[in-house]
């Protein structure tokens, strides 16, 4: 059984990432997991200079998911490279760096920092994160400003570039197209759905900035559709995510359309969750002599 | 490698009308939990909850590891349903603990509500030394405090108040700090604050710790998601910037909190 | 304590309306709750000719949640006029019927045609019901072509309107606006989220349909967020709706901005749900000291 | 009004690797079941799983309403771990049952798989009276057919076949019914079916009925959410159109069924 698979110009050792803002900068994981099977781990979302993010509270859970208005805090790329990316260059796992930026110009100079630092394989350009400042949500919303935002990225690196796109859309399909046409080399999907809790007793919100991104099981039926819409309309692989919990989850968004998937809010629940669904996959695939995950992908019998 | 473990509850009794001391033994040979270490315990064995719960090393007995909890929610609700026999996914031991007490130094413990969970572990562990720390515990009623028998075996007298004056002195733990710190300047004078407890006491410890020139460490809820330093969920706010709970904490000097 | 509350020109006993589609013509629940009791009871979408939906599997569960795709069978408008409104009649309870066409003109004529029986209180438009078939989706996801429809039915009718708006869609705002400005008495918010799942054993969607309606607390989140949306941008009254399975659930939607709640997949779970919700609003209440559910609706403090 | 009710688990027998027999009673008064009766039952106590999940009546005995069910998924884990004193959720009866016979007939019951569940309650009903029904049960090994010592004790011996021949005749069991058909003409004169089982078996037992003109009862299983009628989640499609198995059914003439 050979489970490598390529997303795009991206080489993996097997189908399953560690989601952006889920698994720290990798280290965090260290003493819980065997970093070093994963195929890929996606890091924490970086910008030029660091960020505070939001004030608490942040989480909240809700029915079979979880609210997070995080707000983007990080280290910042210059810091990254230096304290964080040697340790995950010890790994055979590849490392797909999430990034964002407050402009177009910003973006491209992300991308092209990021793309000379030694030990990324990727670059994973965030244009939905839910939790907008600056009014910038709209490069994720409006299928014109994606294709110019990726555009600019595309010719600021050479680097494997996937996008990710936000399910707060009417169309997902026409923005997966936008980022193809803009030359991704691949799509992630989904972000999380834009959503909000309040405290009845206090009558306040139960995040601190209001709103928040909902993530866990509770998304997997509209990520699945996501997934499905899109390999139905654009050439390049999928990034399949959104409340992958167990392998039979993950099953479904390669048959649905993912070549890879992404584990996020599982590796709260059980910071092994991404190494467990790994070996789900082997045993299915072994069960029913499948030999490659690439036989999975977009094999949904409609 | 893992800290993901399973445990079998032992116990699960019922101390108040919303308190529990739940008693599990580790299915596998875990790391040894240090006072202010915690656990996030799953509550359910499905989907709901979803997320695991953080609760502190209460004690460390004979017969297993000890969480005190109360009863505040859906995930609390679920695992007072426990019963012995039924096993527990968790993952612990968690965050840095109680800082070690410098030598000679004498010992202020302050505990609001369910916070005497982690500080009676720090008690019992101090308690065996020459200088006994002095234990102040609040609560709201008389109905509510908790483990004043075990204080009492560990040799400690615990100097309670609570909200309404039905045991105790009635008013904020802090008032009765206050008057401590007041009546005995030589104590005060080389002495180390440990808390858990509501914001609000927390907060006026932290003014009162200035006002002496106390040093004083408090250990801090948020809600987390991962325990573990990866969500970045578990903020606090400090001097040296927002800092995880989880990962950083739970216990963070007084002085470096800002309210 | 007054519960009446005036979801505009409509006035009802109390806030708690069953969802159409899970409540049936009102009768099939009669064995089983007091519907009486319920301020509305909104009937399963009819069209003006009968409707057969979707083949079976049409329902199954997902996390939190159930996906539908029952594809609006019907007994059509005189069917329903003819027999099951009399039965309706009895109630206090005042009558919303859900009702849609597959063209401008469709919803006009159904709107006209249910205007002139006896014992319909109110109209709810359903232009957001995501199993699309002649590609009618769209009436739901444009703001123009919202427009457009809605002033069909307006002019149509002098009956409270609700339009009945979509989820699947990038600013749920903007839709409302849309109706708004087109005469809409009122909103309800929301439907279903377009989803799918995939049975990993056949390989088949496990809905005939591929894709379904999530709905259930799943997605209560996204429900809060878009009724507080809307909320502060249009001026009529809301009707929120979306995974409400208790008290506390519906007053999250009032603190929201919500005028009124429907309780939809909650009824399967328990026939009784819908009056249980409505005691335990009313517990809230009184414990609180609130003399009227107008003193919830919007009331959440950001 | 309401036919939801608690009941209590009494007890939650284990017969085979998959097969499980509940009896439950019910915490008020409820109206009295039939064969082919139903309960929408929830086997969490939280939102996982959502819905109820549809059960036949089994068996009515002294000490309870009884299911017979098979772990399948979800649902029926959760379920498999109730223990005695466990309360679940419950609404029923549902559903319109098997119809009686006519005045003289003779009785035909086919069950496969766990379909004996409601054919059980059935026979049961059947057996005292003068025409003992014949009943033919399939099953995929020996080691999945269940009560056998039952059926035997309420004066019923079950023809048996299995998939893999080790207990019984080998094959499906239409086939074996066709031979009985064949075989006692006379029997099958004025003779009525009625069956319980996989979708596979009823059509061809359909197609059997129809080839022999024989009368005939399915009862169908259909994904459901409500139960009741309301939801339209739960259809078959018959020659009268779509229909509700959880209302219209679940029990519907053979020949009206469109496969
Ligand atoms: C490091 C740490 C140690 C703790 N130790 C103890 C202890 O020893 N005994 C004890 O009784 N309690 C302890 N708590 C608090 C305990 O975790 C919460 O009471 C519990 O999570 C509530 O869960 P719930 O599902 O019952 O409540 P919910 O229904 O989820 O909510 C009730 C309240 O609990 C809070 N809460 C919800 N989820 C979380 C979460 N994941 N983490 C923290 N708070 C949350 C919410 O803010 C809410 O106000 C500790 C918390 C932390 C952070
Ligand atoms: C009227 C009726 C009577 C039944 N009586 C019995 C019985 O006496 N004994 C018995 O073992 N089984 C019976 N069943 C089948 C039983 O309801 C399903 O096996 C059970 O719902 C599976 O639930 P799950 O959560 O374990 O499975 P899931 O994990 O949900 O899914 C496993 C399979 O069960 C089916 N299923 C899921 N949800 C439902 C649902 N709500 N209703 C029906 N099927 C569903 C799915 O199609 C799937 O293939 C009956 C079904 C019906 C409709
Ligand atoms: C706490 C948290 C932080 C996240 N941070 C990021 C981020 O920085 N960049 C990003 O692109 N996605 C981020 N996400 C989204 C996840 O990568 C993933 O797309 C989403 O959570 C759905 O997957 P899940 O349901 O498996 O968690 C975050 C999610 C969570 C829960
Ligand atoms: C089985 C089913 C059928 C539905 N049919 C309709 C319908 O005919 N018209 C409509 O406007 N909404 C329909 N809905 C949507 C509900 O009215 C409601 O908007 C949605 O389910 C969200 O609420 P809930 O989560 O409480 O169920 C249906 C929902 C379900 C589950
Ligand atoms: S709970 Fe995730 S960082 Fe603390
Ligand atoms: S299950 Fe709802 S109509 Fe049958």
């Amino acid at each position: 059984m050979n489970l490598s698979v390529n997303v795009g110009k991206l080489k993996l050792g097997n189908p399953v990432i560690a989601a952006s803002g889920t698994f720290g900068y990798g280290e965090e994981y260290s003493g819980f997991t065997d970093i070093g099977r994963l195929g890929a781990v996606t890091v924490k979302g970086l910008s030029l200079s660091p960020r505070e993010g939001n004030p608490p509270p942040r989480i909240v859970e809700t029915p079979a998911g979880m609210l997070n208005a995080v707000g983007l805090q990080n280290i910042g790329i210059d810091s990254f490279i230096k304290d964080k990316l040697p340790f995950l260059r010890q790994f055979e796992t590849r490392v797909i760096v999430n990034f964002f930026g407050d402009s177009i110009s910003e973006y491209a100079e992300a991308a092209a920092r990021l793309s000379s630092a030694e030990g990324v394989h990727a670059l994973e350009m965030n244009i939905s994160c839910p939790n907008k400042q600056a009014g910038w949500s709209i490069f994720g919303t409006d299928p014109k400003v994606t294709f110019r935002v990726v555009s600019a990225v595309r010719k600021a690196t050479a680097m494997p570039l996937i996008v990710k796109l936000s399910p707060n859309v009417t169309d997902i399909a026409m923005m997966a197209k936008a980022a193809e046409d803009a030359g991704a080399d691949a799509l992630s999907l989904i972000n999380t759905l834009t959503a909000m809790a309040i405290d009845i007793n206090t009558r306040r919100p139960k995040l601190a900035n209001i709103t928040g991104g909902l993530s866990g099981p509770a998304i997997r039926p509209v990520a699945v559709r996501m997934v499905w819409e899109c390999y139905r309309k654009v050439k390049i692989p999928l990034i399949g995510m959104g409340g992958i919990m167990s392998a039979e989850d993950a099953i479904e968004f390669m048959l649905a359309g993912a070549t890879a998937v992404a584990v996020g809010t599982a590796n709260f629940v059980n910071p092994g969750a991404a190494v467990d669904i790994l070996q789900g996959i082997k045993t299915f695939m072994s069960a029913r002599g499948i030999r490659s995950p690439r036989e999975l992908t977009g094999a949904v019998r409609c | 490698m893992s800290r993901l473990f399973e445990a079998s509850v032992k116990e699960n009794r019922r101390l108040t009308e919303k308190h529990y001391l739940l008693t599990f033994n580790p299915l596998k040979k875990i790391r040894r939990p240090g006072p202010g270490n915690f656990f996030m315990i799953s509550a359910g064995n499905g989907l709901d909850p979803l997320l695991k719960r953080p609760f502190s090393l209460h004690r460390r007995t004979g017969s297993g590891i000890r969480i005190l909890y109360r009863v505040t929610g859906r995930g609390t609700a679920i695992l007072s349903r426990k019963r012995p026999g039924d096993v527990l996914e968790i993952i612990g031991p968690l965050g840095n603990g109680f800082p070690a007490r410098r030598a000679g130094e004498n010992t202020i413990l302050v505990a609001g509500g369910v916070g005497i969970a982690p500080v009676f572990a720090l008690a019992e562990h101090l308690a065996a030394s020459a200088k006994k720390p002095v234990l102040f515990y609040g609560a709201k009623t008389g109905s509510d405090l908790l483990c004043i028998d075990e204080l009492k075996s560990i040799g400690i007298e615990p100097r309670i108040c609570t909200d309404t004056g039905d045991t105790g002195r009635k008013g904020p733990v802090t008032g009765m700090l206050r008057e401590f710190l007041g009546k005995n300047p030589s104590f005060s004078e080389d002495c180390c604050i440990y808390a858990c407890g509501p914001e609000s006491m927390l907060r006026s410890l932290s003014a009162l710790a200035g006002e002496y020139g106390l040093r004083g460490y408090a250990a801090l809820e948020q809600n987390m998601a991962c325990g573990i330093g990866a969500c970045l969920g578990c903020i606090v706010n400090t001097t040296r910037g927002y800092k995880r709970v989880c990962r950083d904490g739970p216990v963070f000097p007084l002085n470096e909190i800002i309210w």
